[in-house]
């Protein structure tokens, strides 16, 4: 399936992959939430989840926005929407050392380049060799910490053999490590990543091994389309369920907020 | 007393082959004019820092000016890769780029210990990740209260630190408002410092959200008017967005970078920052 | 979100006895009517925390309210000593005080490492003093990249902190401006935190120099007009210096000092705190 | 001489010692100078400087305002005028973090209750027990640092066998130590004290021993009543001068700064 496909309904609405993927992610959060939100998809699942169900999420960026509500989707993590509409704005280094480090936030929405079974997030090389990549990627940013700190972790990314790997090439932000527990040793405080949101279905960590497992799969897609978008061998939760297809409010609020200029 | 000098003699005086320079901005007020004069002078071996080396840095590195990267996310925001920064790391292209590669929080902490006079800062940071194994600027320190483990990471200290900002008095008081990023940490820590702004003016009034550099921290201020195109100066013009797309068409291969590098940096007068930023812009 | 509640029930429900207790504000906004609702409430054994118990700490300490006092500078700004604190020290009246004390320095950095999560700070502070060899929470550590050796102090997490502001909206959202001391990090730092206000409004509109503190971050707000006289909020009213002047005659003996203890804060109502303060005041 | 005492003149005007002290201070100013400045007989002689010849001076408070213009003098360090008339108004931990222990500073002016021969000050306790002092003094506040932290440190004290002793009770801020070559060993990076200017005259450190000699006594003043104020064998430069008498115009201007509420 690709982004551009329509997936099959009956009588719910036409909507893609890509649509269904932003609006799962969106129900995840709940009102009232502090969510740390990187851009691109999870920047657009959480501003549509303060348009739909959780107009008081507080959506704080790391360009040092606290409370933005922006009426359209930013172009960055900068974009002057945020500052704007934000009850305050601070300083880059306030942001990680007042407000990510010491545990305020609830919810970190990340993406990912390549994610493993343990959920660990890789946004820095792809191939083995650091110094000599086989394809250099945009680095950390604030993901290690945000990974780190935030009391859960929501990743959302689309689903691919390429991007859902036994083993990340590189551990840019820890997810479950090597297994349950390792984050524990670590000292790390948030619970690591709980969700992870693709355009096929969401994975959530065994709660005995916390290896990643379909818990959910999307409208129309079968259980053995994931796994052949899986990298390793994905285990299915015996509790599998469905999504819920969009509602008409949902996708109604996802393409105005994505028309929007 | 900030000297206020003309963006050439800036960069020409503060600027010297080998310096560690920092451009900062994070996404807004970014010193584009500052770059593209570093450019236009020629200037070789620098160690570039900067939290996002975005386009800003795309263009420098692909010019050769740089033979170190130190930095936490290389992206074009919104858009996808710095086509440049990933040929000079995959291919040497132009030159061979060594990187230091740390996350926002750690840079973010150099900066405020490089401002703060103290040789490192600590933080909960790396935790688990593979960046200490690659990056030797990332140590462990003990707690001598709790004996809890964290992370240290040292002072950033550059030679010369540029920022834009909207506006310098007469005396080279500067302020800035909207997201102020870590430009005021990256300017208190550097040994040099040189400011763009959109005007000077007679009288800083008071903006909310705004913040001031008293002019004896700054070493020198440039009237740049859209210096930070195609980033945005709050208050004065909106990011270029189109320009962030456009540009990927531009870094993609070498030829086009380099025709853009003749045409639109090479071939402008040395002399005015503002216009030649304006001829530059598609 | 912050609740919104009277100062009375706020005190009763965040500060409890035992507690490690910081009112923040330097000579600015000091929660002065936050200090007398705790005396009122007859809290015993608190650790008192702040940078400069001015008077707001010497009625709370000649009230019996204190077993421990953190501090870096305690003194009557622009008059002198405080009669209550010097008596306590010198004389363990009405209790015995003990005594943590820092430079103002270490008590910034320490509220700092408490708003930031981290177990400690670094400092450059107080090489070659005495306050080492009498204050246990000042030690040393070596920086990992230059063996260089600095202070390093503990956070400070209280478990409550008490700050005063120009204003809150419904939602608690906090503004204020002006001297703004050490009061977000005393907030960020404690458990719990009240924030004392002039006014609560509709709708809090941008200041120039102006700070929110968002109201999911903050416990409780109370309004209570006029509740940091004799100190002051600039923008309502202006600091009281002849109350400054007038407390040295009541703090300077302790019959004086306890006639105005039945006088002015336990005769008061203990319901309006501001109120109770214009009360209080000469 | 006390305080209220007036000074022996001839054709200068009249003027008191406390008078002469503020203007000696105010003259060790330059203009331009970025000044750390203390309460009390400090920001009197900072603002002085300000009003007569160093108009440029750099007034720097440690409530949080830099580069303050106050048309009259503060009642206390934070008083609402230095926030008004402020180029920038700052933060507490940020004064000390980023402008006071790097090194920006060129005079920290600091007050004492008791100096040593070797410019340490003591503004913690009087008595040999800190833990039943004879008197208990405010403590450190800012002094700590600024005696530490800027290029130089001038002291402003009323000069007795009180407060000149040999040797502090308690060092709350560290001068010379026991003599010179004691900053350089404990990496201190300012010069520390180089000027303690009293209401009998101007000491200085010896360039040899960092013992501060009398190197300059105010008009009217006697070397022998400086000795005799002093609880050390006080030592007397071979260069010592006197200081000029107040002008009028500095008296004017000192009278009118006190004045003006």
């Amino acid at each position: 399936m690709t982004t551009g496909t329509k997936a099959p309904t009956r009588t719910e609405p036409a909507f893609t992959a890509d649509e269904m993927m932003s609006i799962a992610a969106a129900r995840a959060l709940s009102a009232g939430q502090r969510c740390f939100v990187g851009i691109g998809l999870p920047s657009t699942a959480a501003n549509l989840a303060r348009r739909t169900h959780a107009p008081d999420l507080v959506l704080i960026y790391e360009s040092g926005t606290l409370g933005s509500k922006p009426g359209r989707l930013p172009a960055s993590i900068g974009d002057g929407i945020l500052a704007e509409t934000a009850d305050a704005v601070i300083s880059v280094p306030e942001v990680f050392n007042y407000w990510l480090q010491p545990g305020r936030i609830d919810v970190g929405f990340l993406g990912a380049a390549q994610l493993d079974k343990f959920a660990n997030i890789n946004t820095t090389v792809i191939g083995s060799d650091y110094t000599r990549p086989k394809v250099r990627l945009p680095g950390a940013g604030g993901a290690p910490e945000i990974a780190a700190s935030c009391r859960e972790v929501y990743v959302v990314v689309r689903q691919s053999r390429r991007s859902f790997v036994e083993r990340v090439d590189f551990v840019t932000s820890f997810g479950h490590g090597r297994g349950k527990g390792d984050r524990e040793q670590l000292g790390l405080r948030g619970a690591g990543p709980t969700l992870v949101i693709t355009d096929l279905g969401v994975l959530r960590p065994d709660p005995d091994t916390a290896e990643l497992v379909l818990t959910q799969v999307h409208p129309g897609v079968e259980v053995e389309q994931v796994r052949a978008a899986t990298g390793w061998d994905l285990q299915v939760s015996p509790e599998l369920t469905r999504t819920l297809a969009p509602t008409e409010t949902e996708l109604q609020a996802l393409r105005e907020l994505k028309a929007a200029k | 007393m900030a000297e206020i000098l003309a963006l050439s003699d800036a960069v020409a005086r503060l600027v010297r082959d080998g310096d560690t320079v920092a451009l900062e901005g994070f996404t807004h007020l970014i010193p584009h004019a500052a770059g593209q004069e570093i450019i236009r002078q020629r200037r070789r071996d620098l160690t570039l820092v900067r939290m996002t080396p975005d386009i800003v840095y795309d263009q420098l590195i692909g010019a050769g000016c740089a033979r170190k990267l130190v930095f936490s996310w290389g992206g074009n925001p919104g858009v996808g890769s710095l086509h440049r920064f990933r040929d000079a790391v995959q291919n040497s292209w132009p030159v061979p780029l060594e990187i230091e590669e740390h996350s926002h929080a750690g840079m973010a902490n150099r900066y405020v210990a490089g401002a703060s006079g103290l040789p490192f800062a600590v933080l909960r940071g790396y935790t688990g990740t593979d960046l200490p194994e690659h990056t030797d600027t990332i140590k462990q320190i003990t707690c001598p209260f709790t004996g809890e483990r964290l992370a240290a990471v040292p002072a950033l200290n550059p030679d010369v630190a540029i920022i834009h900002a909207q506006r310098a008095d007469r005396a080279g008081n500067v302020q800035l408002w909207g997201l102020v990023g870590v430009q005021k940490e990256a300017v208190l820590a550097a040994r040099r410092s040189l400011v763009t702004v959109e005007e000077i003016v007679d009288e800083l009034t008071p903006v909310p959200g705004g913040m001031v550099l008293p002019g004896w921290a700054v070493t020198a201020v440039a009237e740049v008017p859209r210096g930070a195109h195609p980033s945005y100066a709050q208050g004065y013009y909106e990011r270029d967005n189109e320009y962030y797309e456009y540009w990927d068409s531009i870094g993609r291969e070498r030829d086009s970078f380099e025709q853009w590098l003749d045409e639109k940096v090479f071939s402008v007068a040395e002399t005015a920052g503002g216009s030649a930023v304006k001829e530059a812009a598609k």
